[in-house]
């Protein structure tokens, strides 16, 4: 197979060069705990002071403000976890939204069998949030209100400004998974009034296994990896040195591109939709037509199931990602994608293309050329298709 | 682990190239089985002659690529067997001729078990033939959504 | 500066160019998302099955027992507050020693304001466990025994399989955190009946932030980290491929090496051991004199405190650890040097050499040679000293 | 963080090479402040002369690299001063002098200023003096703990 096209970076992405050359010598000349006392400790230490502050400029917190995790599942349980145990004697109330990532969605249902009760707010067709419903669900007893920055399978943004705005003038604390934000969306935690963030560098050509969680001064919130000093006595563990220097390095680099970037991809998706919706029949397209990431596209194809649609493109050389059950084993289709309404059945046919800057007009060409071909022949070799069309006549 | 490379190559090839995908014009017995919701819908087409041998197999199939292998092979096995034989067209015989399912898989091999079994069954009721050992098809295949009654796309 | 010794094994160790070898095109080239469905991800799916297998089988564990974690704090976070959640309506008794890391120290404390009750268990003056005080302390709400398998700061090899025996005839769970000795010393988890297990890859030449927890089949145990379905449903978090890889070629260049580097450390060890002990007066060595790590030597110099030698040590090239108070901004000494008995006078003088293979026999006379001077200066500088000497005559 | 490299060259510069690190033969005063449970001892001669002024001081110190750096400076602030203006070396004067401490170290300064306090106490009291604004030193050194005579090493 010669063509290759990864078209799957919202699952992870490529560690750039630049970003693998900062992290190497943390691994093996520049080894050192930066909790030791010894003065070429203190080099690996200045070095992880540095990655804090890059990190911290942008999303405007103060360095004091970032703690790094072991990756963005992580700093989700942390903070939801972390502000129902501290906050435990003044609520048990939690709102989030049905459209959650697993490591936030798993978590609240986790702790709802510890006490606790979780609002799972629905969310229009396009993926959003309504904000009144939100304000509405907000009682005495709420703790926390977590709603996701941007959703990782059909690409929507949420309206984290106005919901951080609601949470502040009730006085409930307010999280944010920015998992499939951060570095490529802008971000004021101050602005927005953002109390606790999570991020994982991997989402942005960084390495896998390190993410962060910004919590805003004075919020209470609760360790959830006790023992060694470290990150300012919040979260133990040795300082995985060369993973957060090139977390920094990857935010350095896309928080300088990031207009540029943003205008690349959005460039590339909106002619991918714009061609599939053209010329592929029966095909919806998921998430808010403008307010979504810049290298999300998500579609369901009627008729057909997406692992098999998976397939095909893999064949091709097309590496994309379904909302399918059948790649998870369960039998319920994604539950972002029921949660915005589809019926079950046109749920298992999503596929999501996720592309970045390395990817080529010529290759959204391919993809839609290659697509339409398989898309074609999965309907020739679908019953439900064939009952269509007999009915259609 | 990812799927794909949990598929053998029998399970690649027989969703690369499925053998005996397509309708036929007027089958001895058709069964459909599955659940649009679920995931998965096998539809199988026989042509049984009057010494009760299946001359032709067809499918189609709504489903992951374990589900279409398993019903081109599950064509494959029953094709030029008798109406007694194809009933001992198991789930497993299924699998082990793919050369084994990943575990999750395995609900695939049985769909495609209970495919062979409507479309006997329907042969049966339209011949007015009592095919021992056989029993009525579950149909669970959900009523049709009204998605796009509502206004979906 | 010239000269460097690097006698802080026990905190980091350098990361082996075959190790980094092994672990590089997973950031760049084979940088996919394990759990994706195209081919590509296979390959990477298939290298961590590899890995889980290597580490596995340097256990006597099987694969499936195997979970990557972020390192040896969640590991023993995770075990702790999992078998806590898990066995909640069983009991709420936990029994450890007074000698654990923090990671298992704090995470008890935290345990003790959720309504557990632990019992720390004392250690003799080698910091060695009691095994009859220790199954006399099991009761029958005891949920869980957490032993080390070794100790970080003295070195002390705990019974392990002893302790296993007493766990399993009182159908008790037990968890060792092996974190220093995972790839040291050898550990079998069957033969010593093991339960759970925590090991930390960045202490055998491996990668920082990640590590794994081991989980005998059938231990009863809740989820720390809920999202994903990844390490079978029981830690969520994309795959660490990089690190992982890493991990397994780091145990497999240890298991291979143990022995032949087990004796070449002892060998200079015990040299470091009775060159100081004979040339140096007032001094103690901390840890069982032959139960120990091969890599520990652990001292207290009466009169003086540990920062300072340390960094007068520093000064000098060579690079080792205290147990002061001073280093760690508190005002109490180790908790490990208290519980073997030392008064905090005498604790505060502590420091700790943990060496590797790439110590020389020369770098162990340049260290014992320059101590003698620090020593001798310091103590000339200490009022306690001087009043010790006028005591004395 | 690591505390080295948080300190400033100065102290790294009083604590390789400290200034006055030593005894006195005959003090006028001597005072020792600290408590090696905590891991600071802290004591200071002070020579003064018949007009009141420090003309040497000495310093012996068990501690961490910022007890050392505190003790060296204080002696070199303290000396040539009159007894009334050694009281006014405060711990903000000796941090000062050092270009700052990280913050777990500012007791060292404090224990500093109190090993002043506590030889010019001794001095006055020698000489049957009152000095304005000296109060009377808080000896909290520990009883030494019995684990020698207990068989320890
Ligand atoms: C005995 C012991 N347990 C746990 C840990 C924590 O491991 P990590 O720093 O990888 O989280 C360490 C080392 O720091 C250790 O020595
Ligand atoms: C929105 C969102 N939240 C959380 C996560 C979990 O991050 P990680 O895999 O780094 O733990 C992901 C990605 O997997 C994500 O897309």
């Amino acid at each position: 197979m010669s063509k290759k096209i990864y078209a799957d970076n919202a699952a992870t992405t490529r560690v750039y060069p630049e970003v693998l050359d900062a992290m190497k010598t943390y691994f093996d000349e520049e080894y050192w705990n930066p909790s030791s006392t010894y003065e070429s400790a203190g080099k690996a230490a200045k070095k992880v002071a540095e990655a804090r502050n890059v990190i911290a400029n942008a999303i405007n917190a103060r360095d004091k403000e970032i703690f790094f995790t072991g990756g963005g599942s992580e700093s989700d349980n942390w903070a939801i976890k972390g502000v129902a145990d501290a906050l435990r004697e003044k609520g048990n109330h939690i709102i989030t939204t049905k459209i959650e990532h697993h490591a936030v969605l798993h978590t609240c249902e986790f702790l709802e069998k510890h006490g606790f009760e979780v609002t799972y707010l629905p969310v229009d067709e396009d993926g959003l949030v309504d904000l009144e419903e939100l304000e509405s669900a907000i009682r005495p007893t709420t703790i926390l209100i977590s709603v996701m920055f941007a959703n990782n399978e059909i690409g929507t943004i949420e309206p984290i400004a106005e919901i951080g705005k609601i949470a502040k003038e009730h006085g409930v604390t307010f999280h944010t998974d920015a998992v499939q934000a951060f570095g490529h969306e802008p971000i004021d935690v101050e602005a927005m009034n953002i109390d606790l963030l999570s991020a994982s560098a991997h989402k942005l050509n960084g390495p896998k296994g390190v993410g962060l969680l910004y919590i805003r001064r004075g919020t209470k919130i609760s360790n959830l990896i006790h023992g060694g000093g470290q990150e300012n006595g919040r979260r133990a563990g040795t300082t995985n040195t060369a993973g957060i220097i090139g977390f920094a390095k990857a935010t350095e680099i896309a928080v300088e591109n990031m207009e540029k970037n943003n205008q690349y991809e959005a460039r590339l998706r909106d002619k991918l939709i714009e061609r599939i919706l053209e010329e592929v029949p029966y095909v919806r397209l998921n998430g808010h037509r403008e307010r979504r990431l810049a290298n999300n596209a998500n579609f369901c194809f009627r008729f057909i199931e997406g692992e098999s649609l998976l397939i095909m493109l893999d064949l091709k050389g097309i590496c994309a990602s379904s909302g399918s059950a059948c790649t998870s084993g369960s039998l319920d289709p994604s539950h972002v994608l029921l949660a915005i309404g589809l019926p079950h059945e046109i749920a298992h046919g999503s596929i999501r293309f996720s592309i970045s800057t390395d990817t080529k007009e010529e290759d959204i060409d391919y993809i839609v050329d290659e697509l339409k071909g398989i898309v074609e022949r999965l309907r020739s070799m679908s019953p439900l298709y064939e009952d269509f069309v007999k009915e259609v006549g | 682990m990812s799927q794909v490379t949990e598929y053998s190559e029998k399970v690649m090839d027989h969703f690369s190239n499925p053998r005996n995908m397509g309708e036929l014009e007027n089958p001895s017995g058709v069964g459909t089985v599955g659940n649009a919701k679920c995931g998965d819908i096998m539809r199988m087409y026989l042509d049984i002659d009057d010494q009760q041998v299946v001359r032709e197999a067809k499918f189609k199939t709504f489903g992951c690529g374990a589900a279409v292998a398993t019903s081109s092979m599950a064509t494959e096995l029953v094709k030029g067997k008798s109406v007694n034989e194809a009933l001992d067209v198991t789930n497993k015989a299924v699998m082990e001729a793919l050369d084994g399912l990943p575990p999750v898989k395995v609900h695939c091999s049985l769909l495609a078990e209970q495919a062979i079994h409507a479309a006997l069954w329907d042969y049966a009721e339209k011949n007015d033939l009592k095919i021992e050992g056989l029993k009525p098809p579950v149909n669970d295949i959900d009523e049709t959504e009204e998605f796009y009654e509502m206004g979906g796309e």
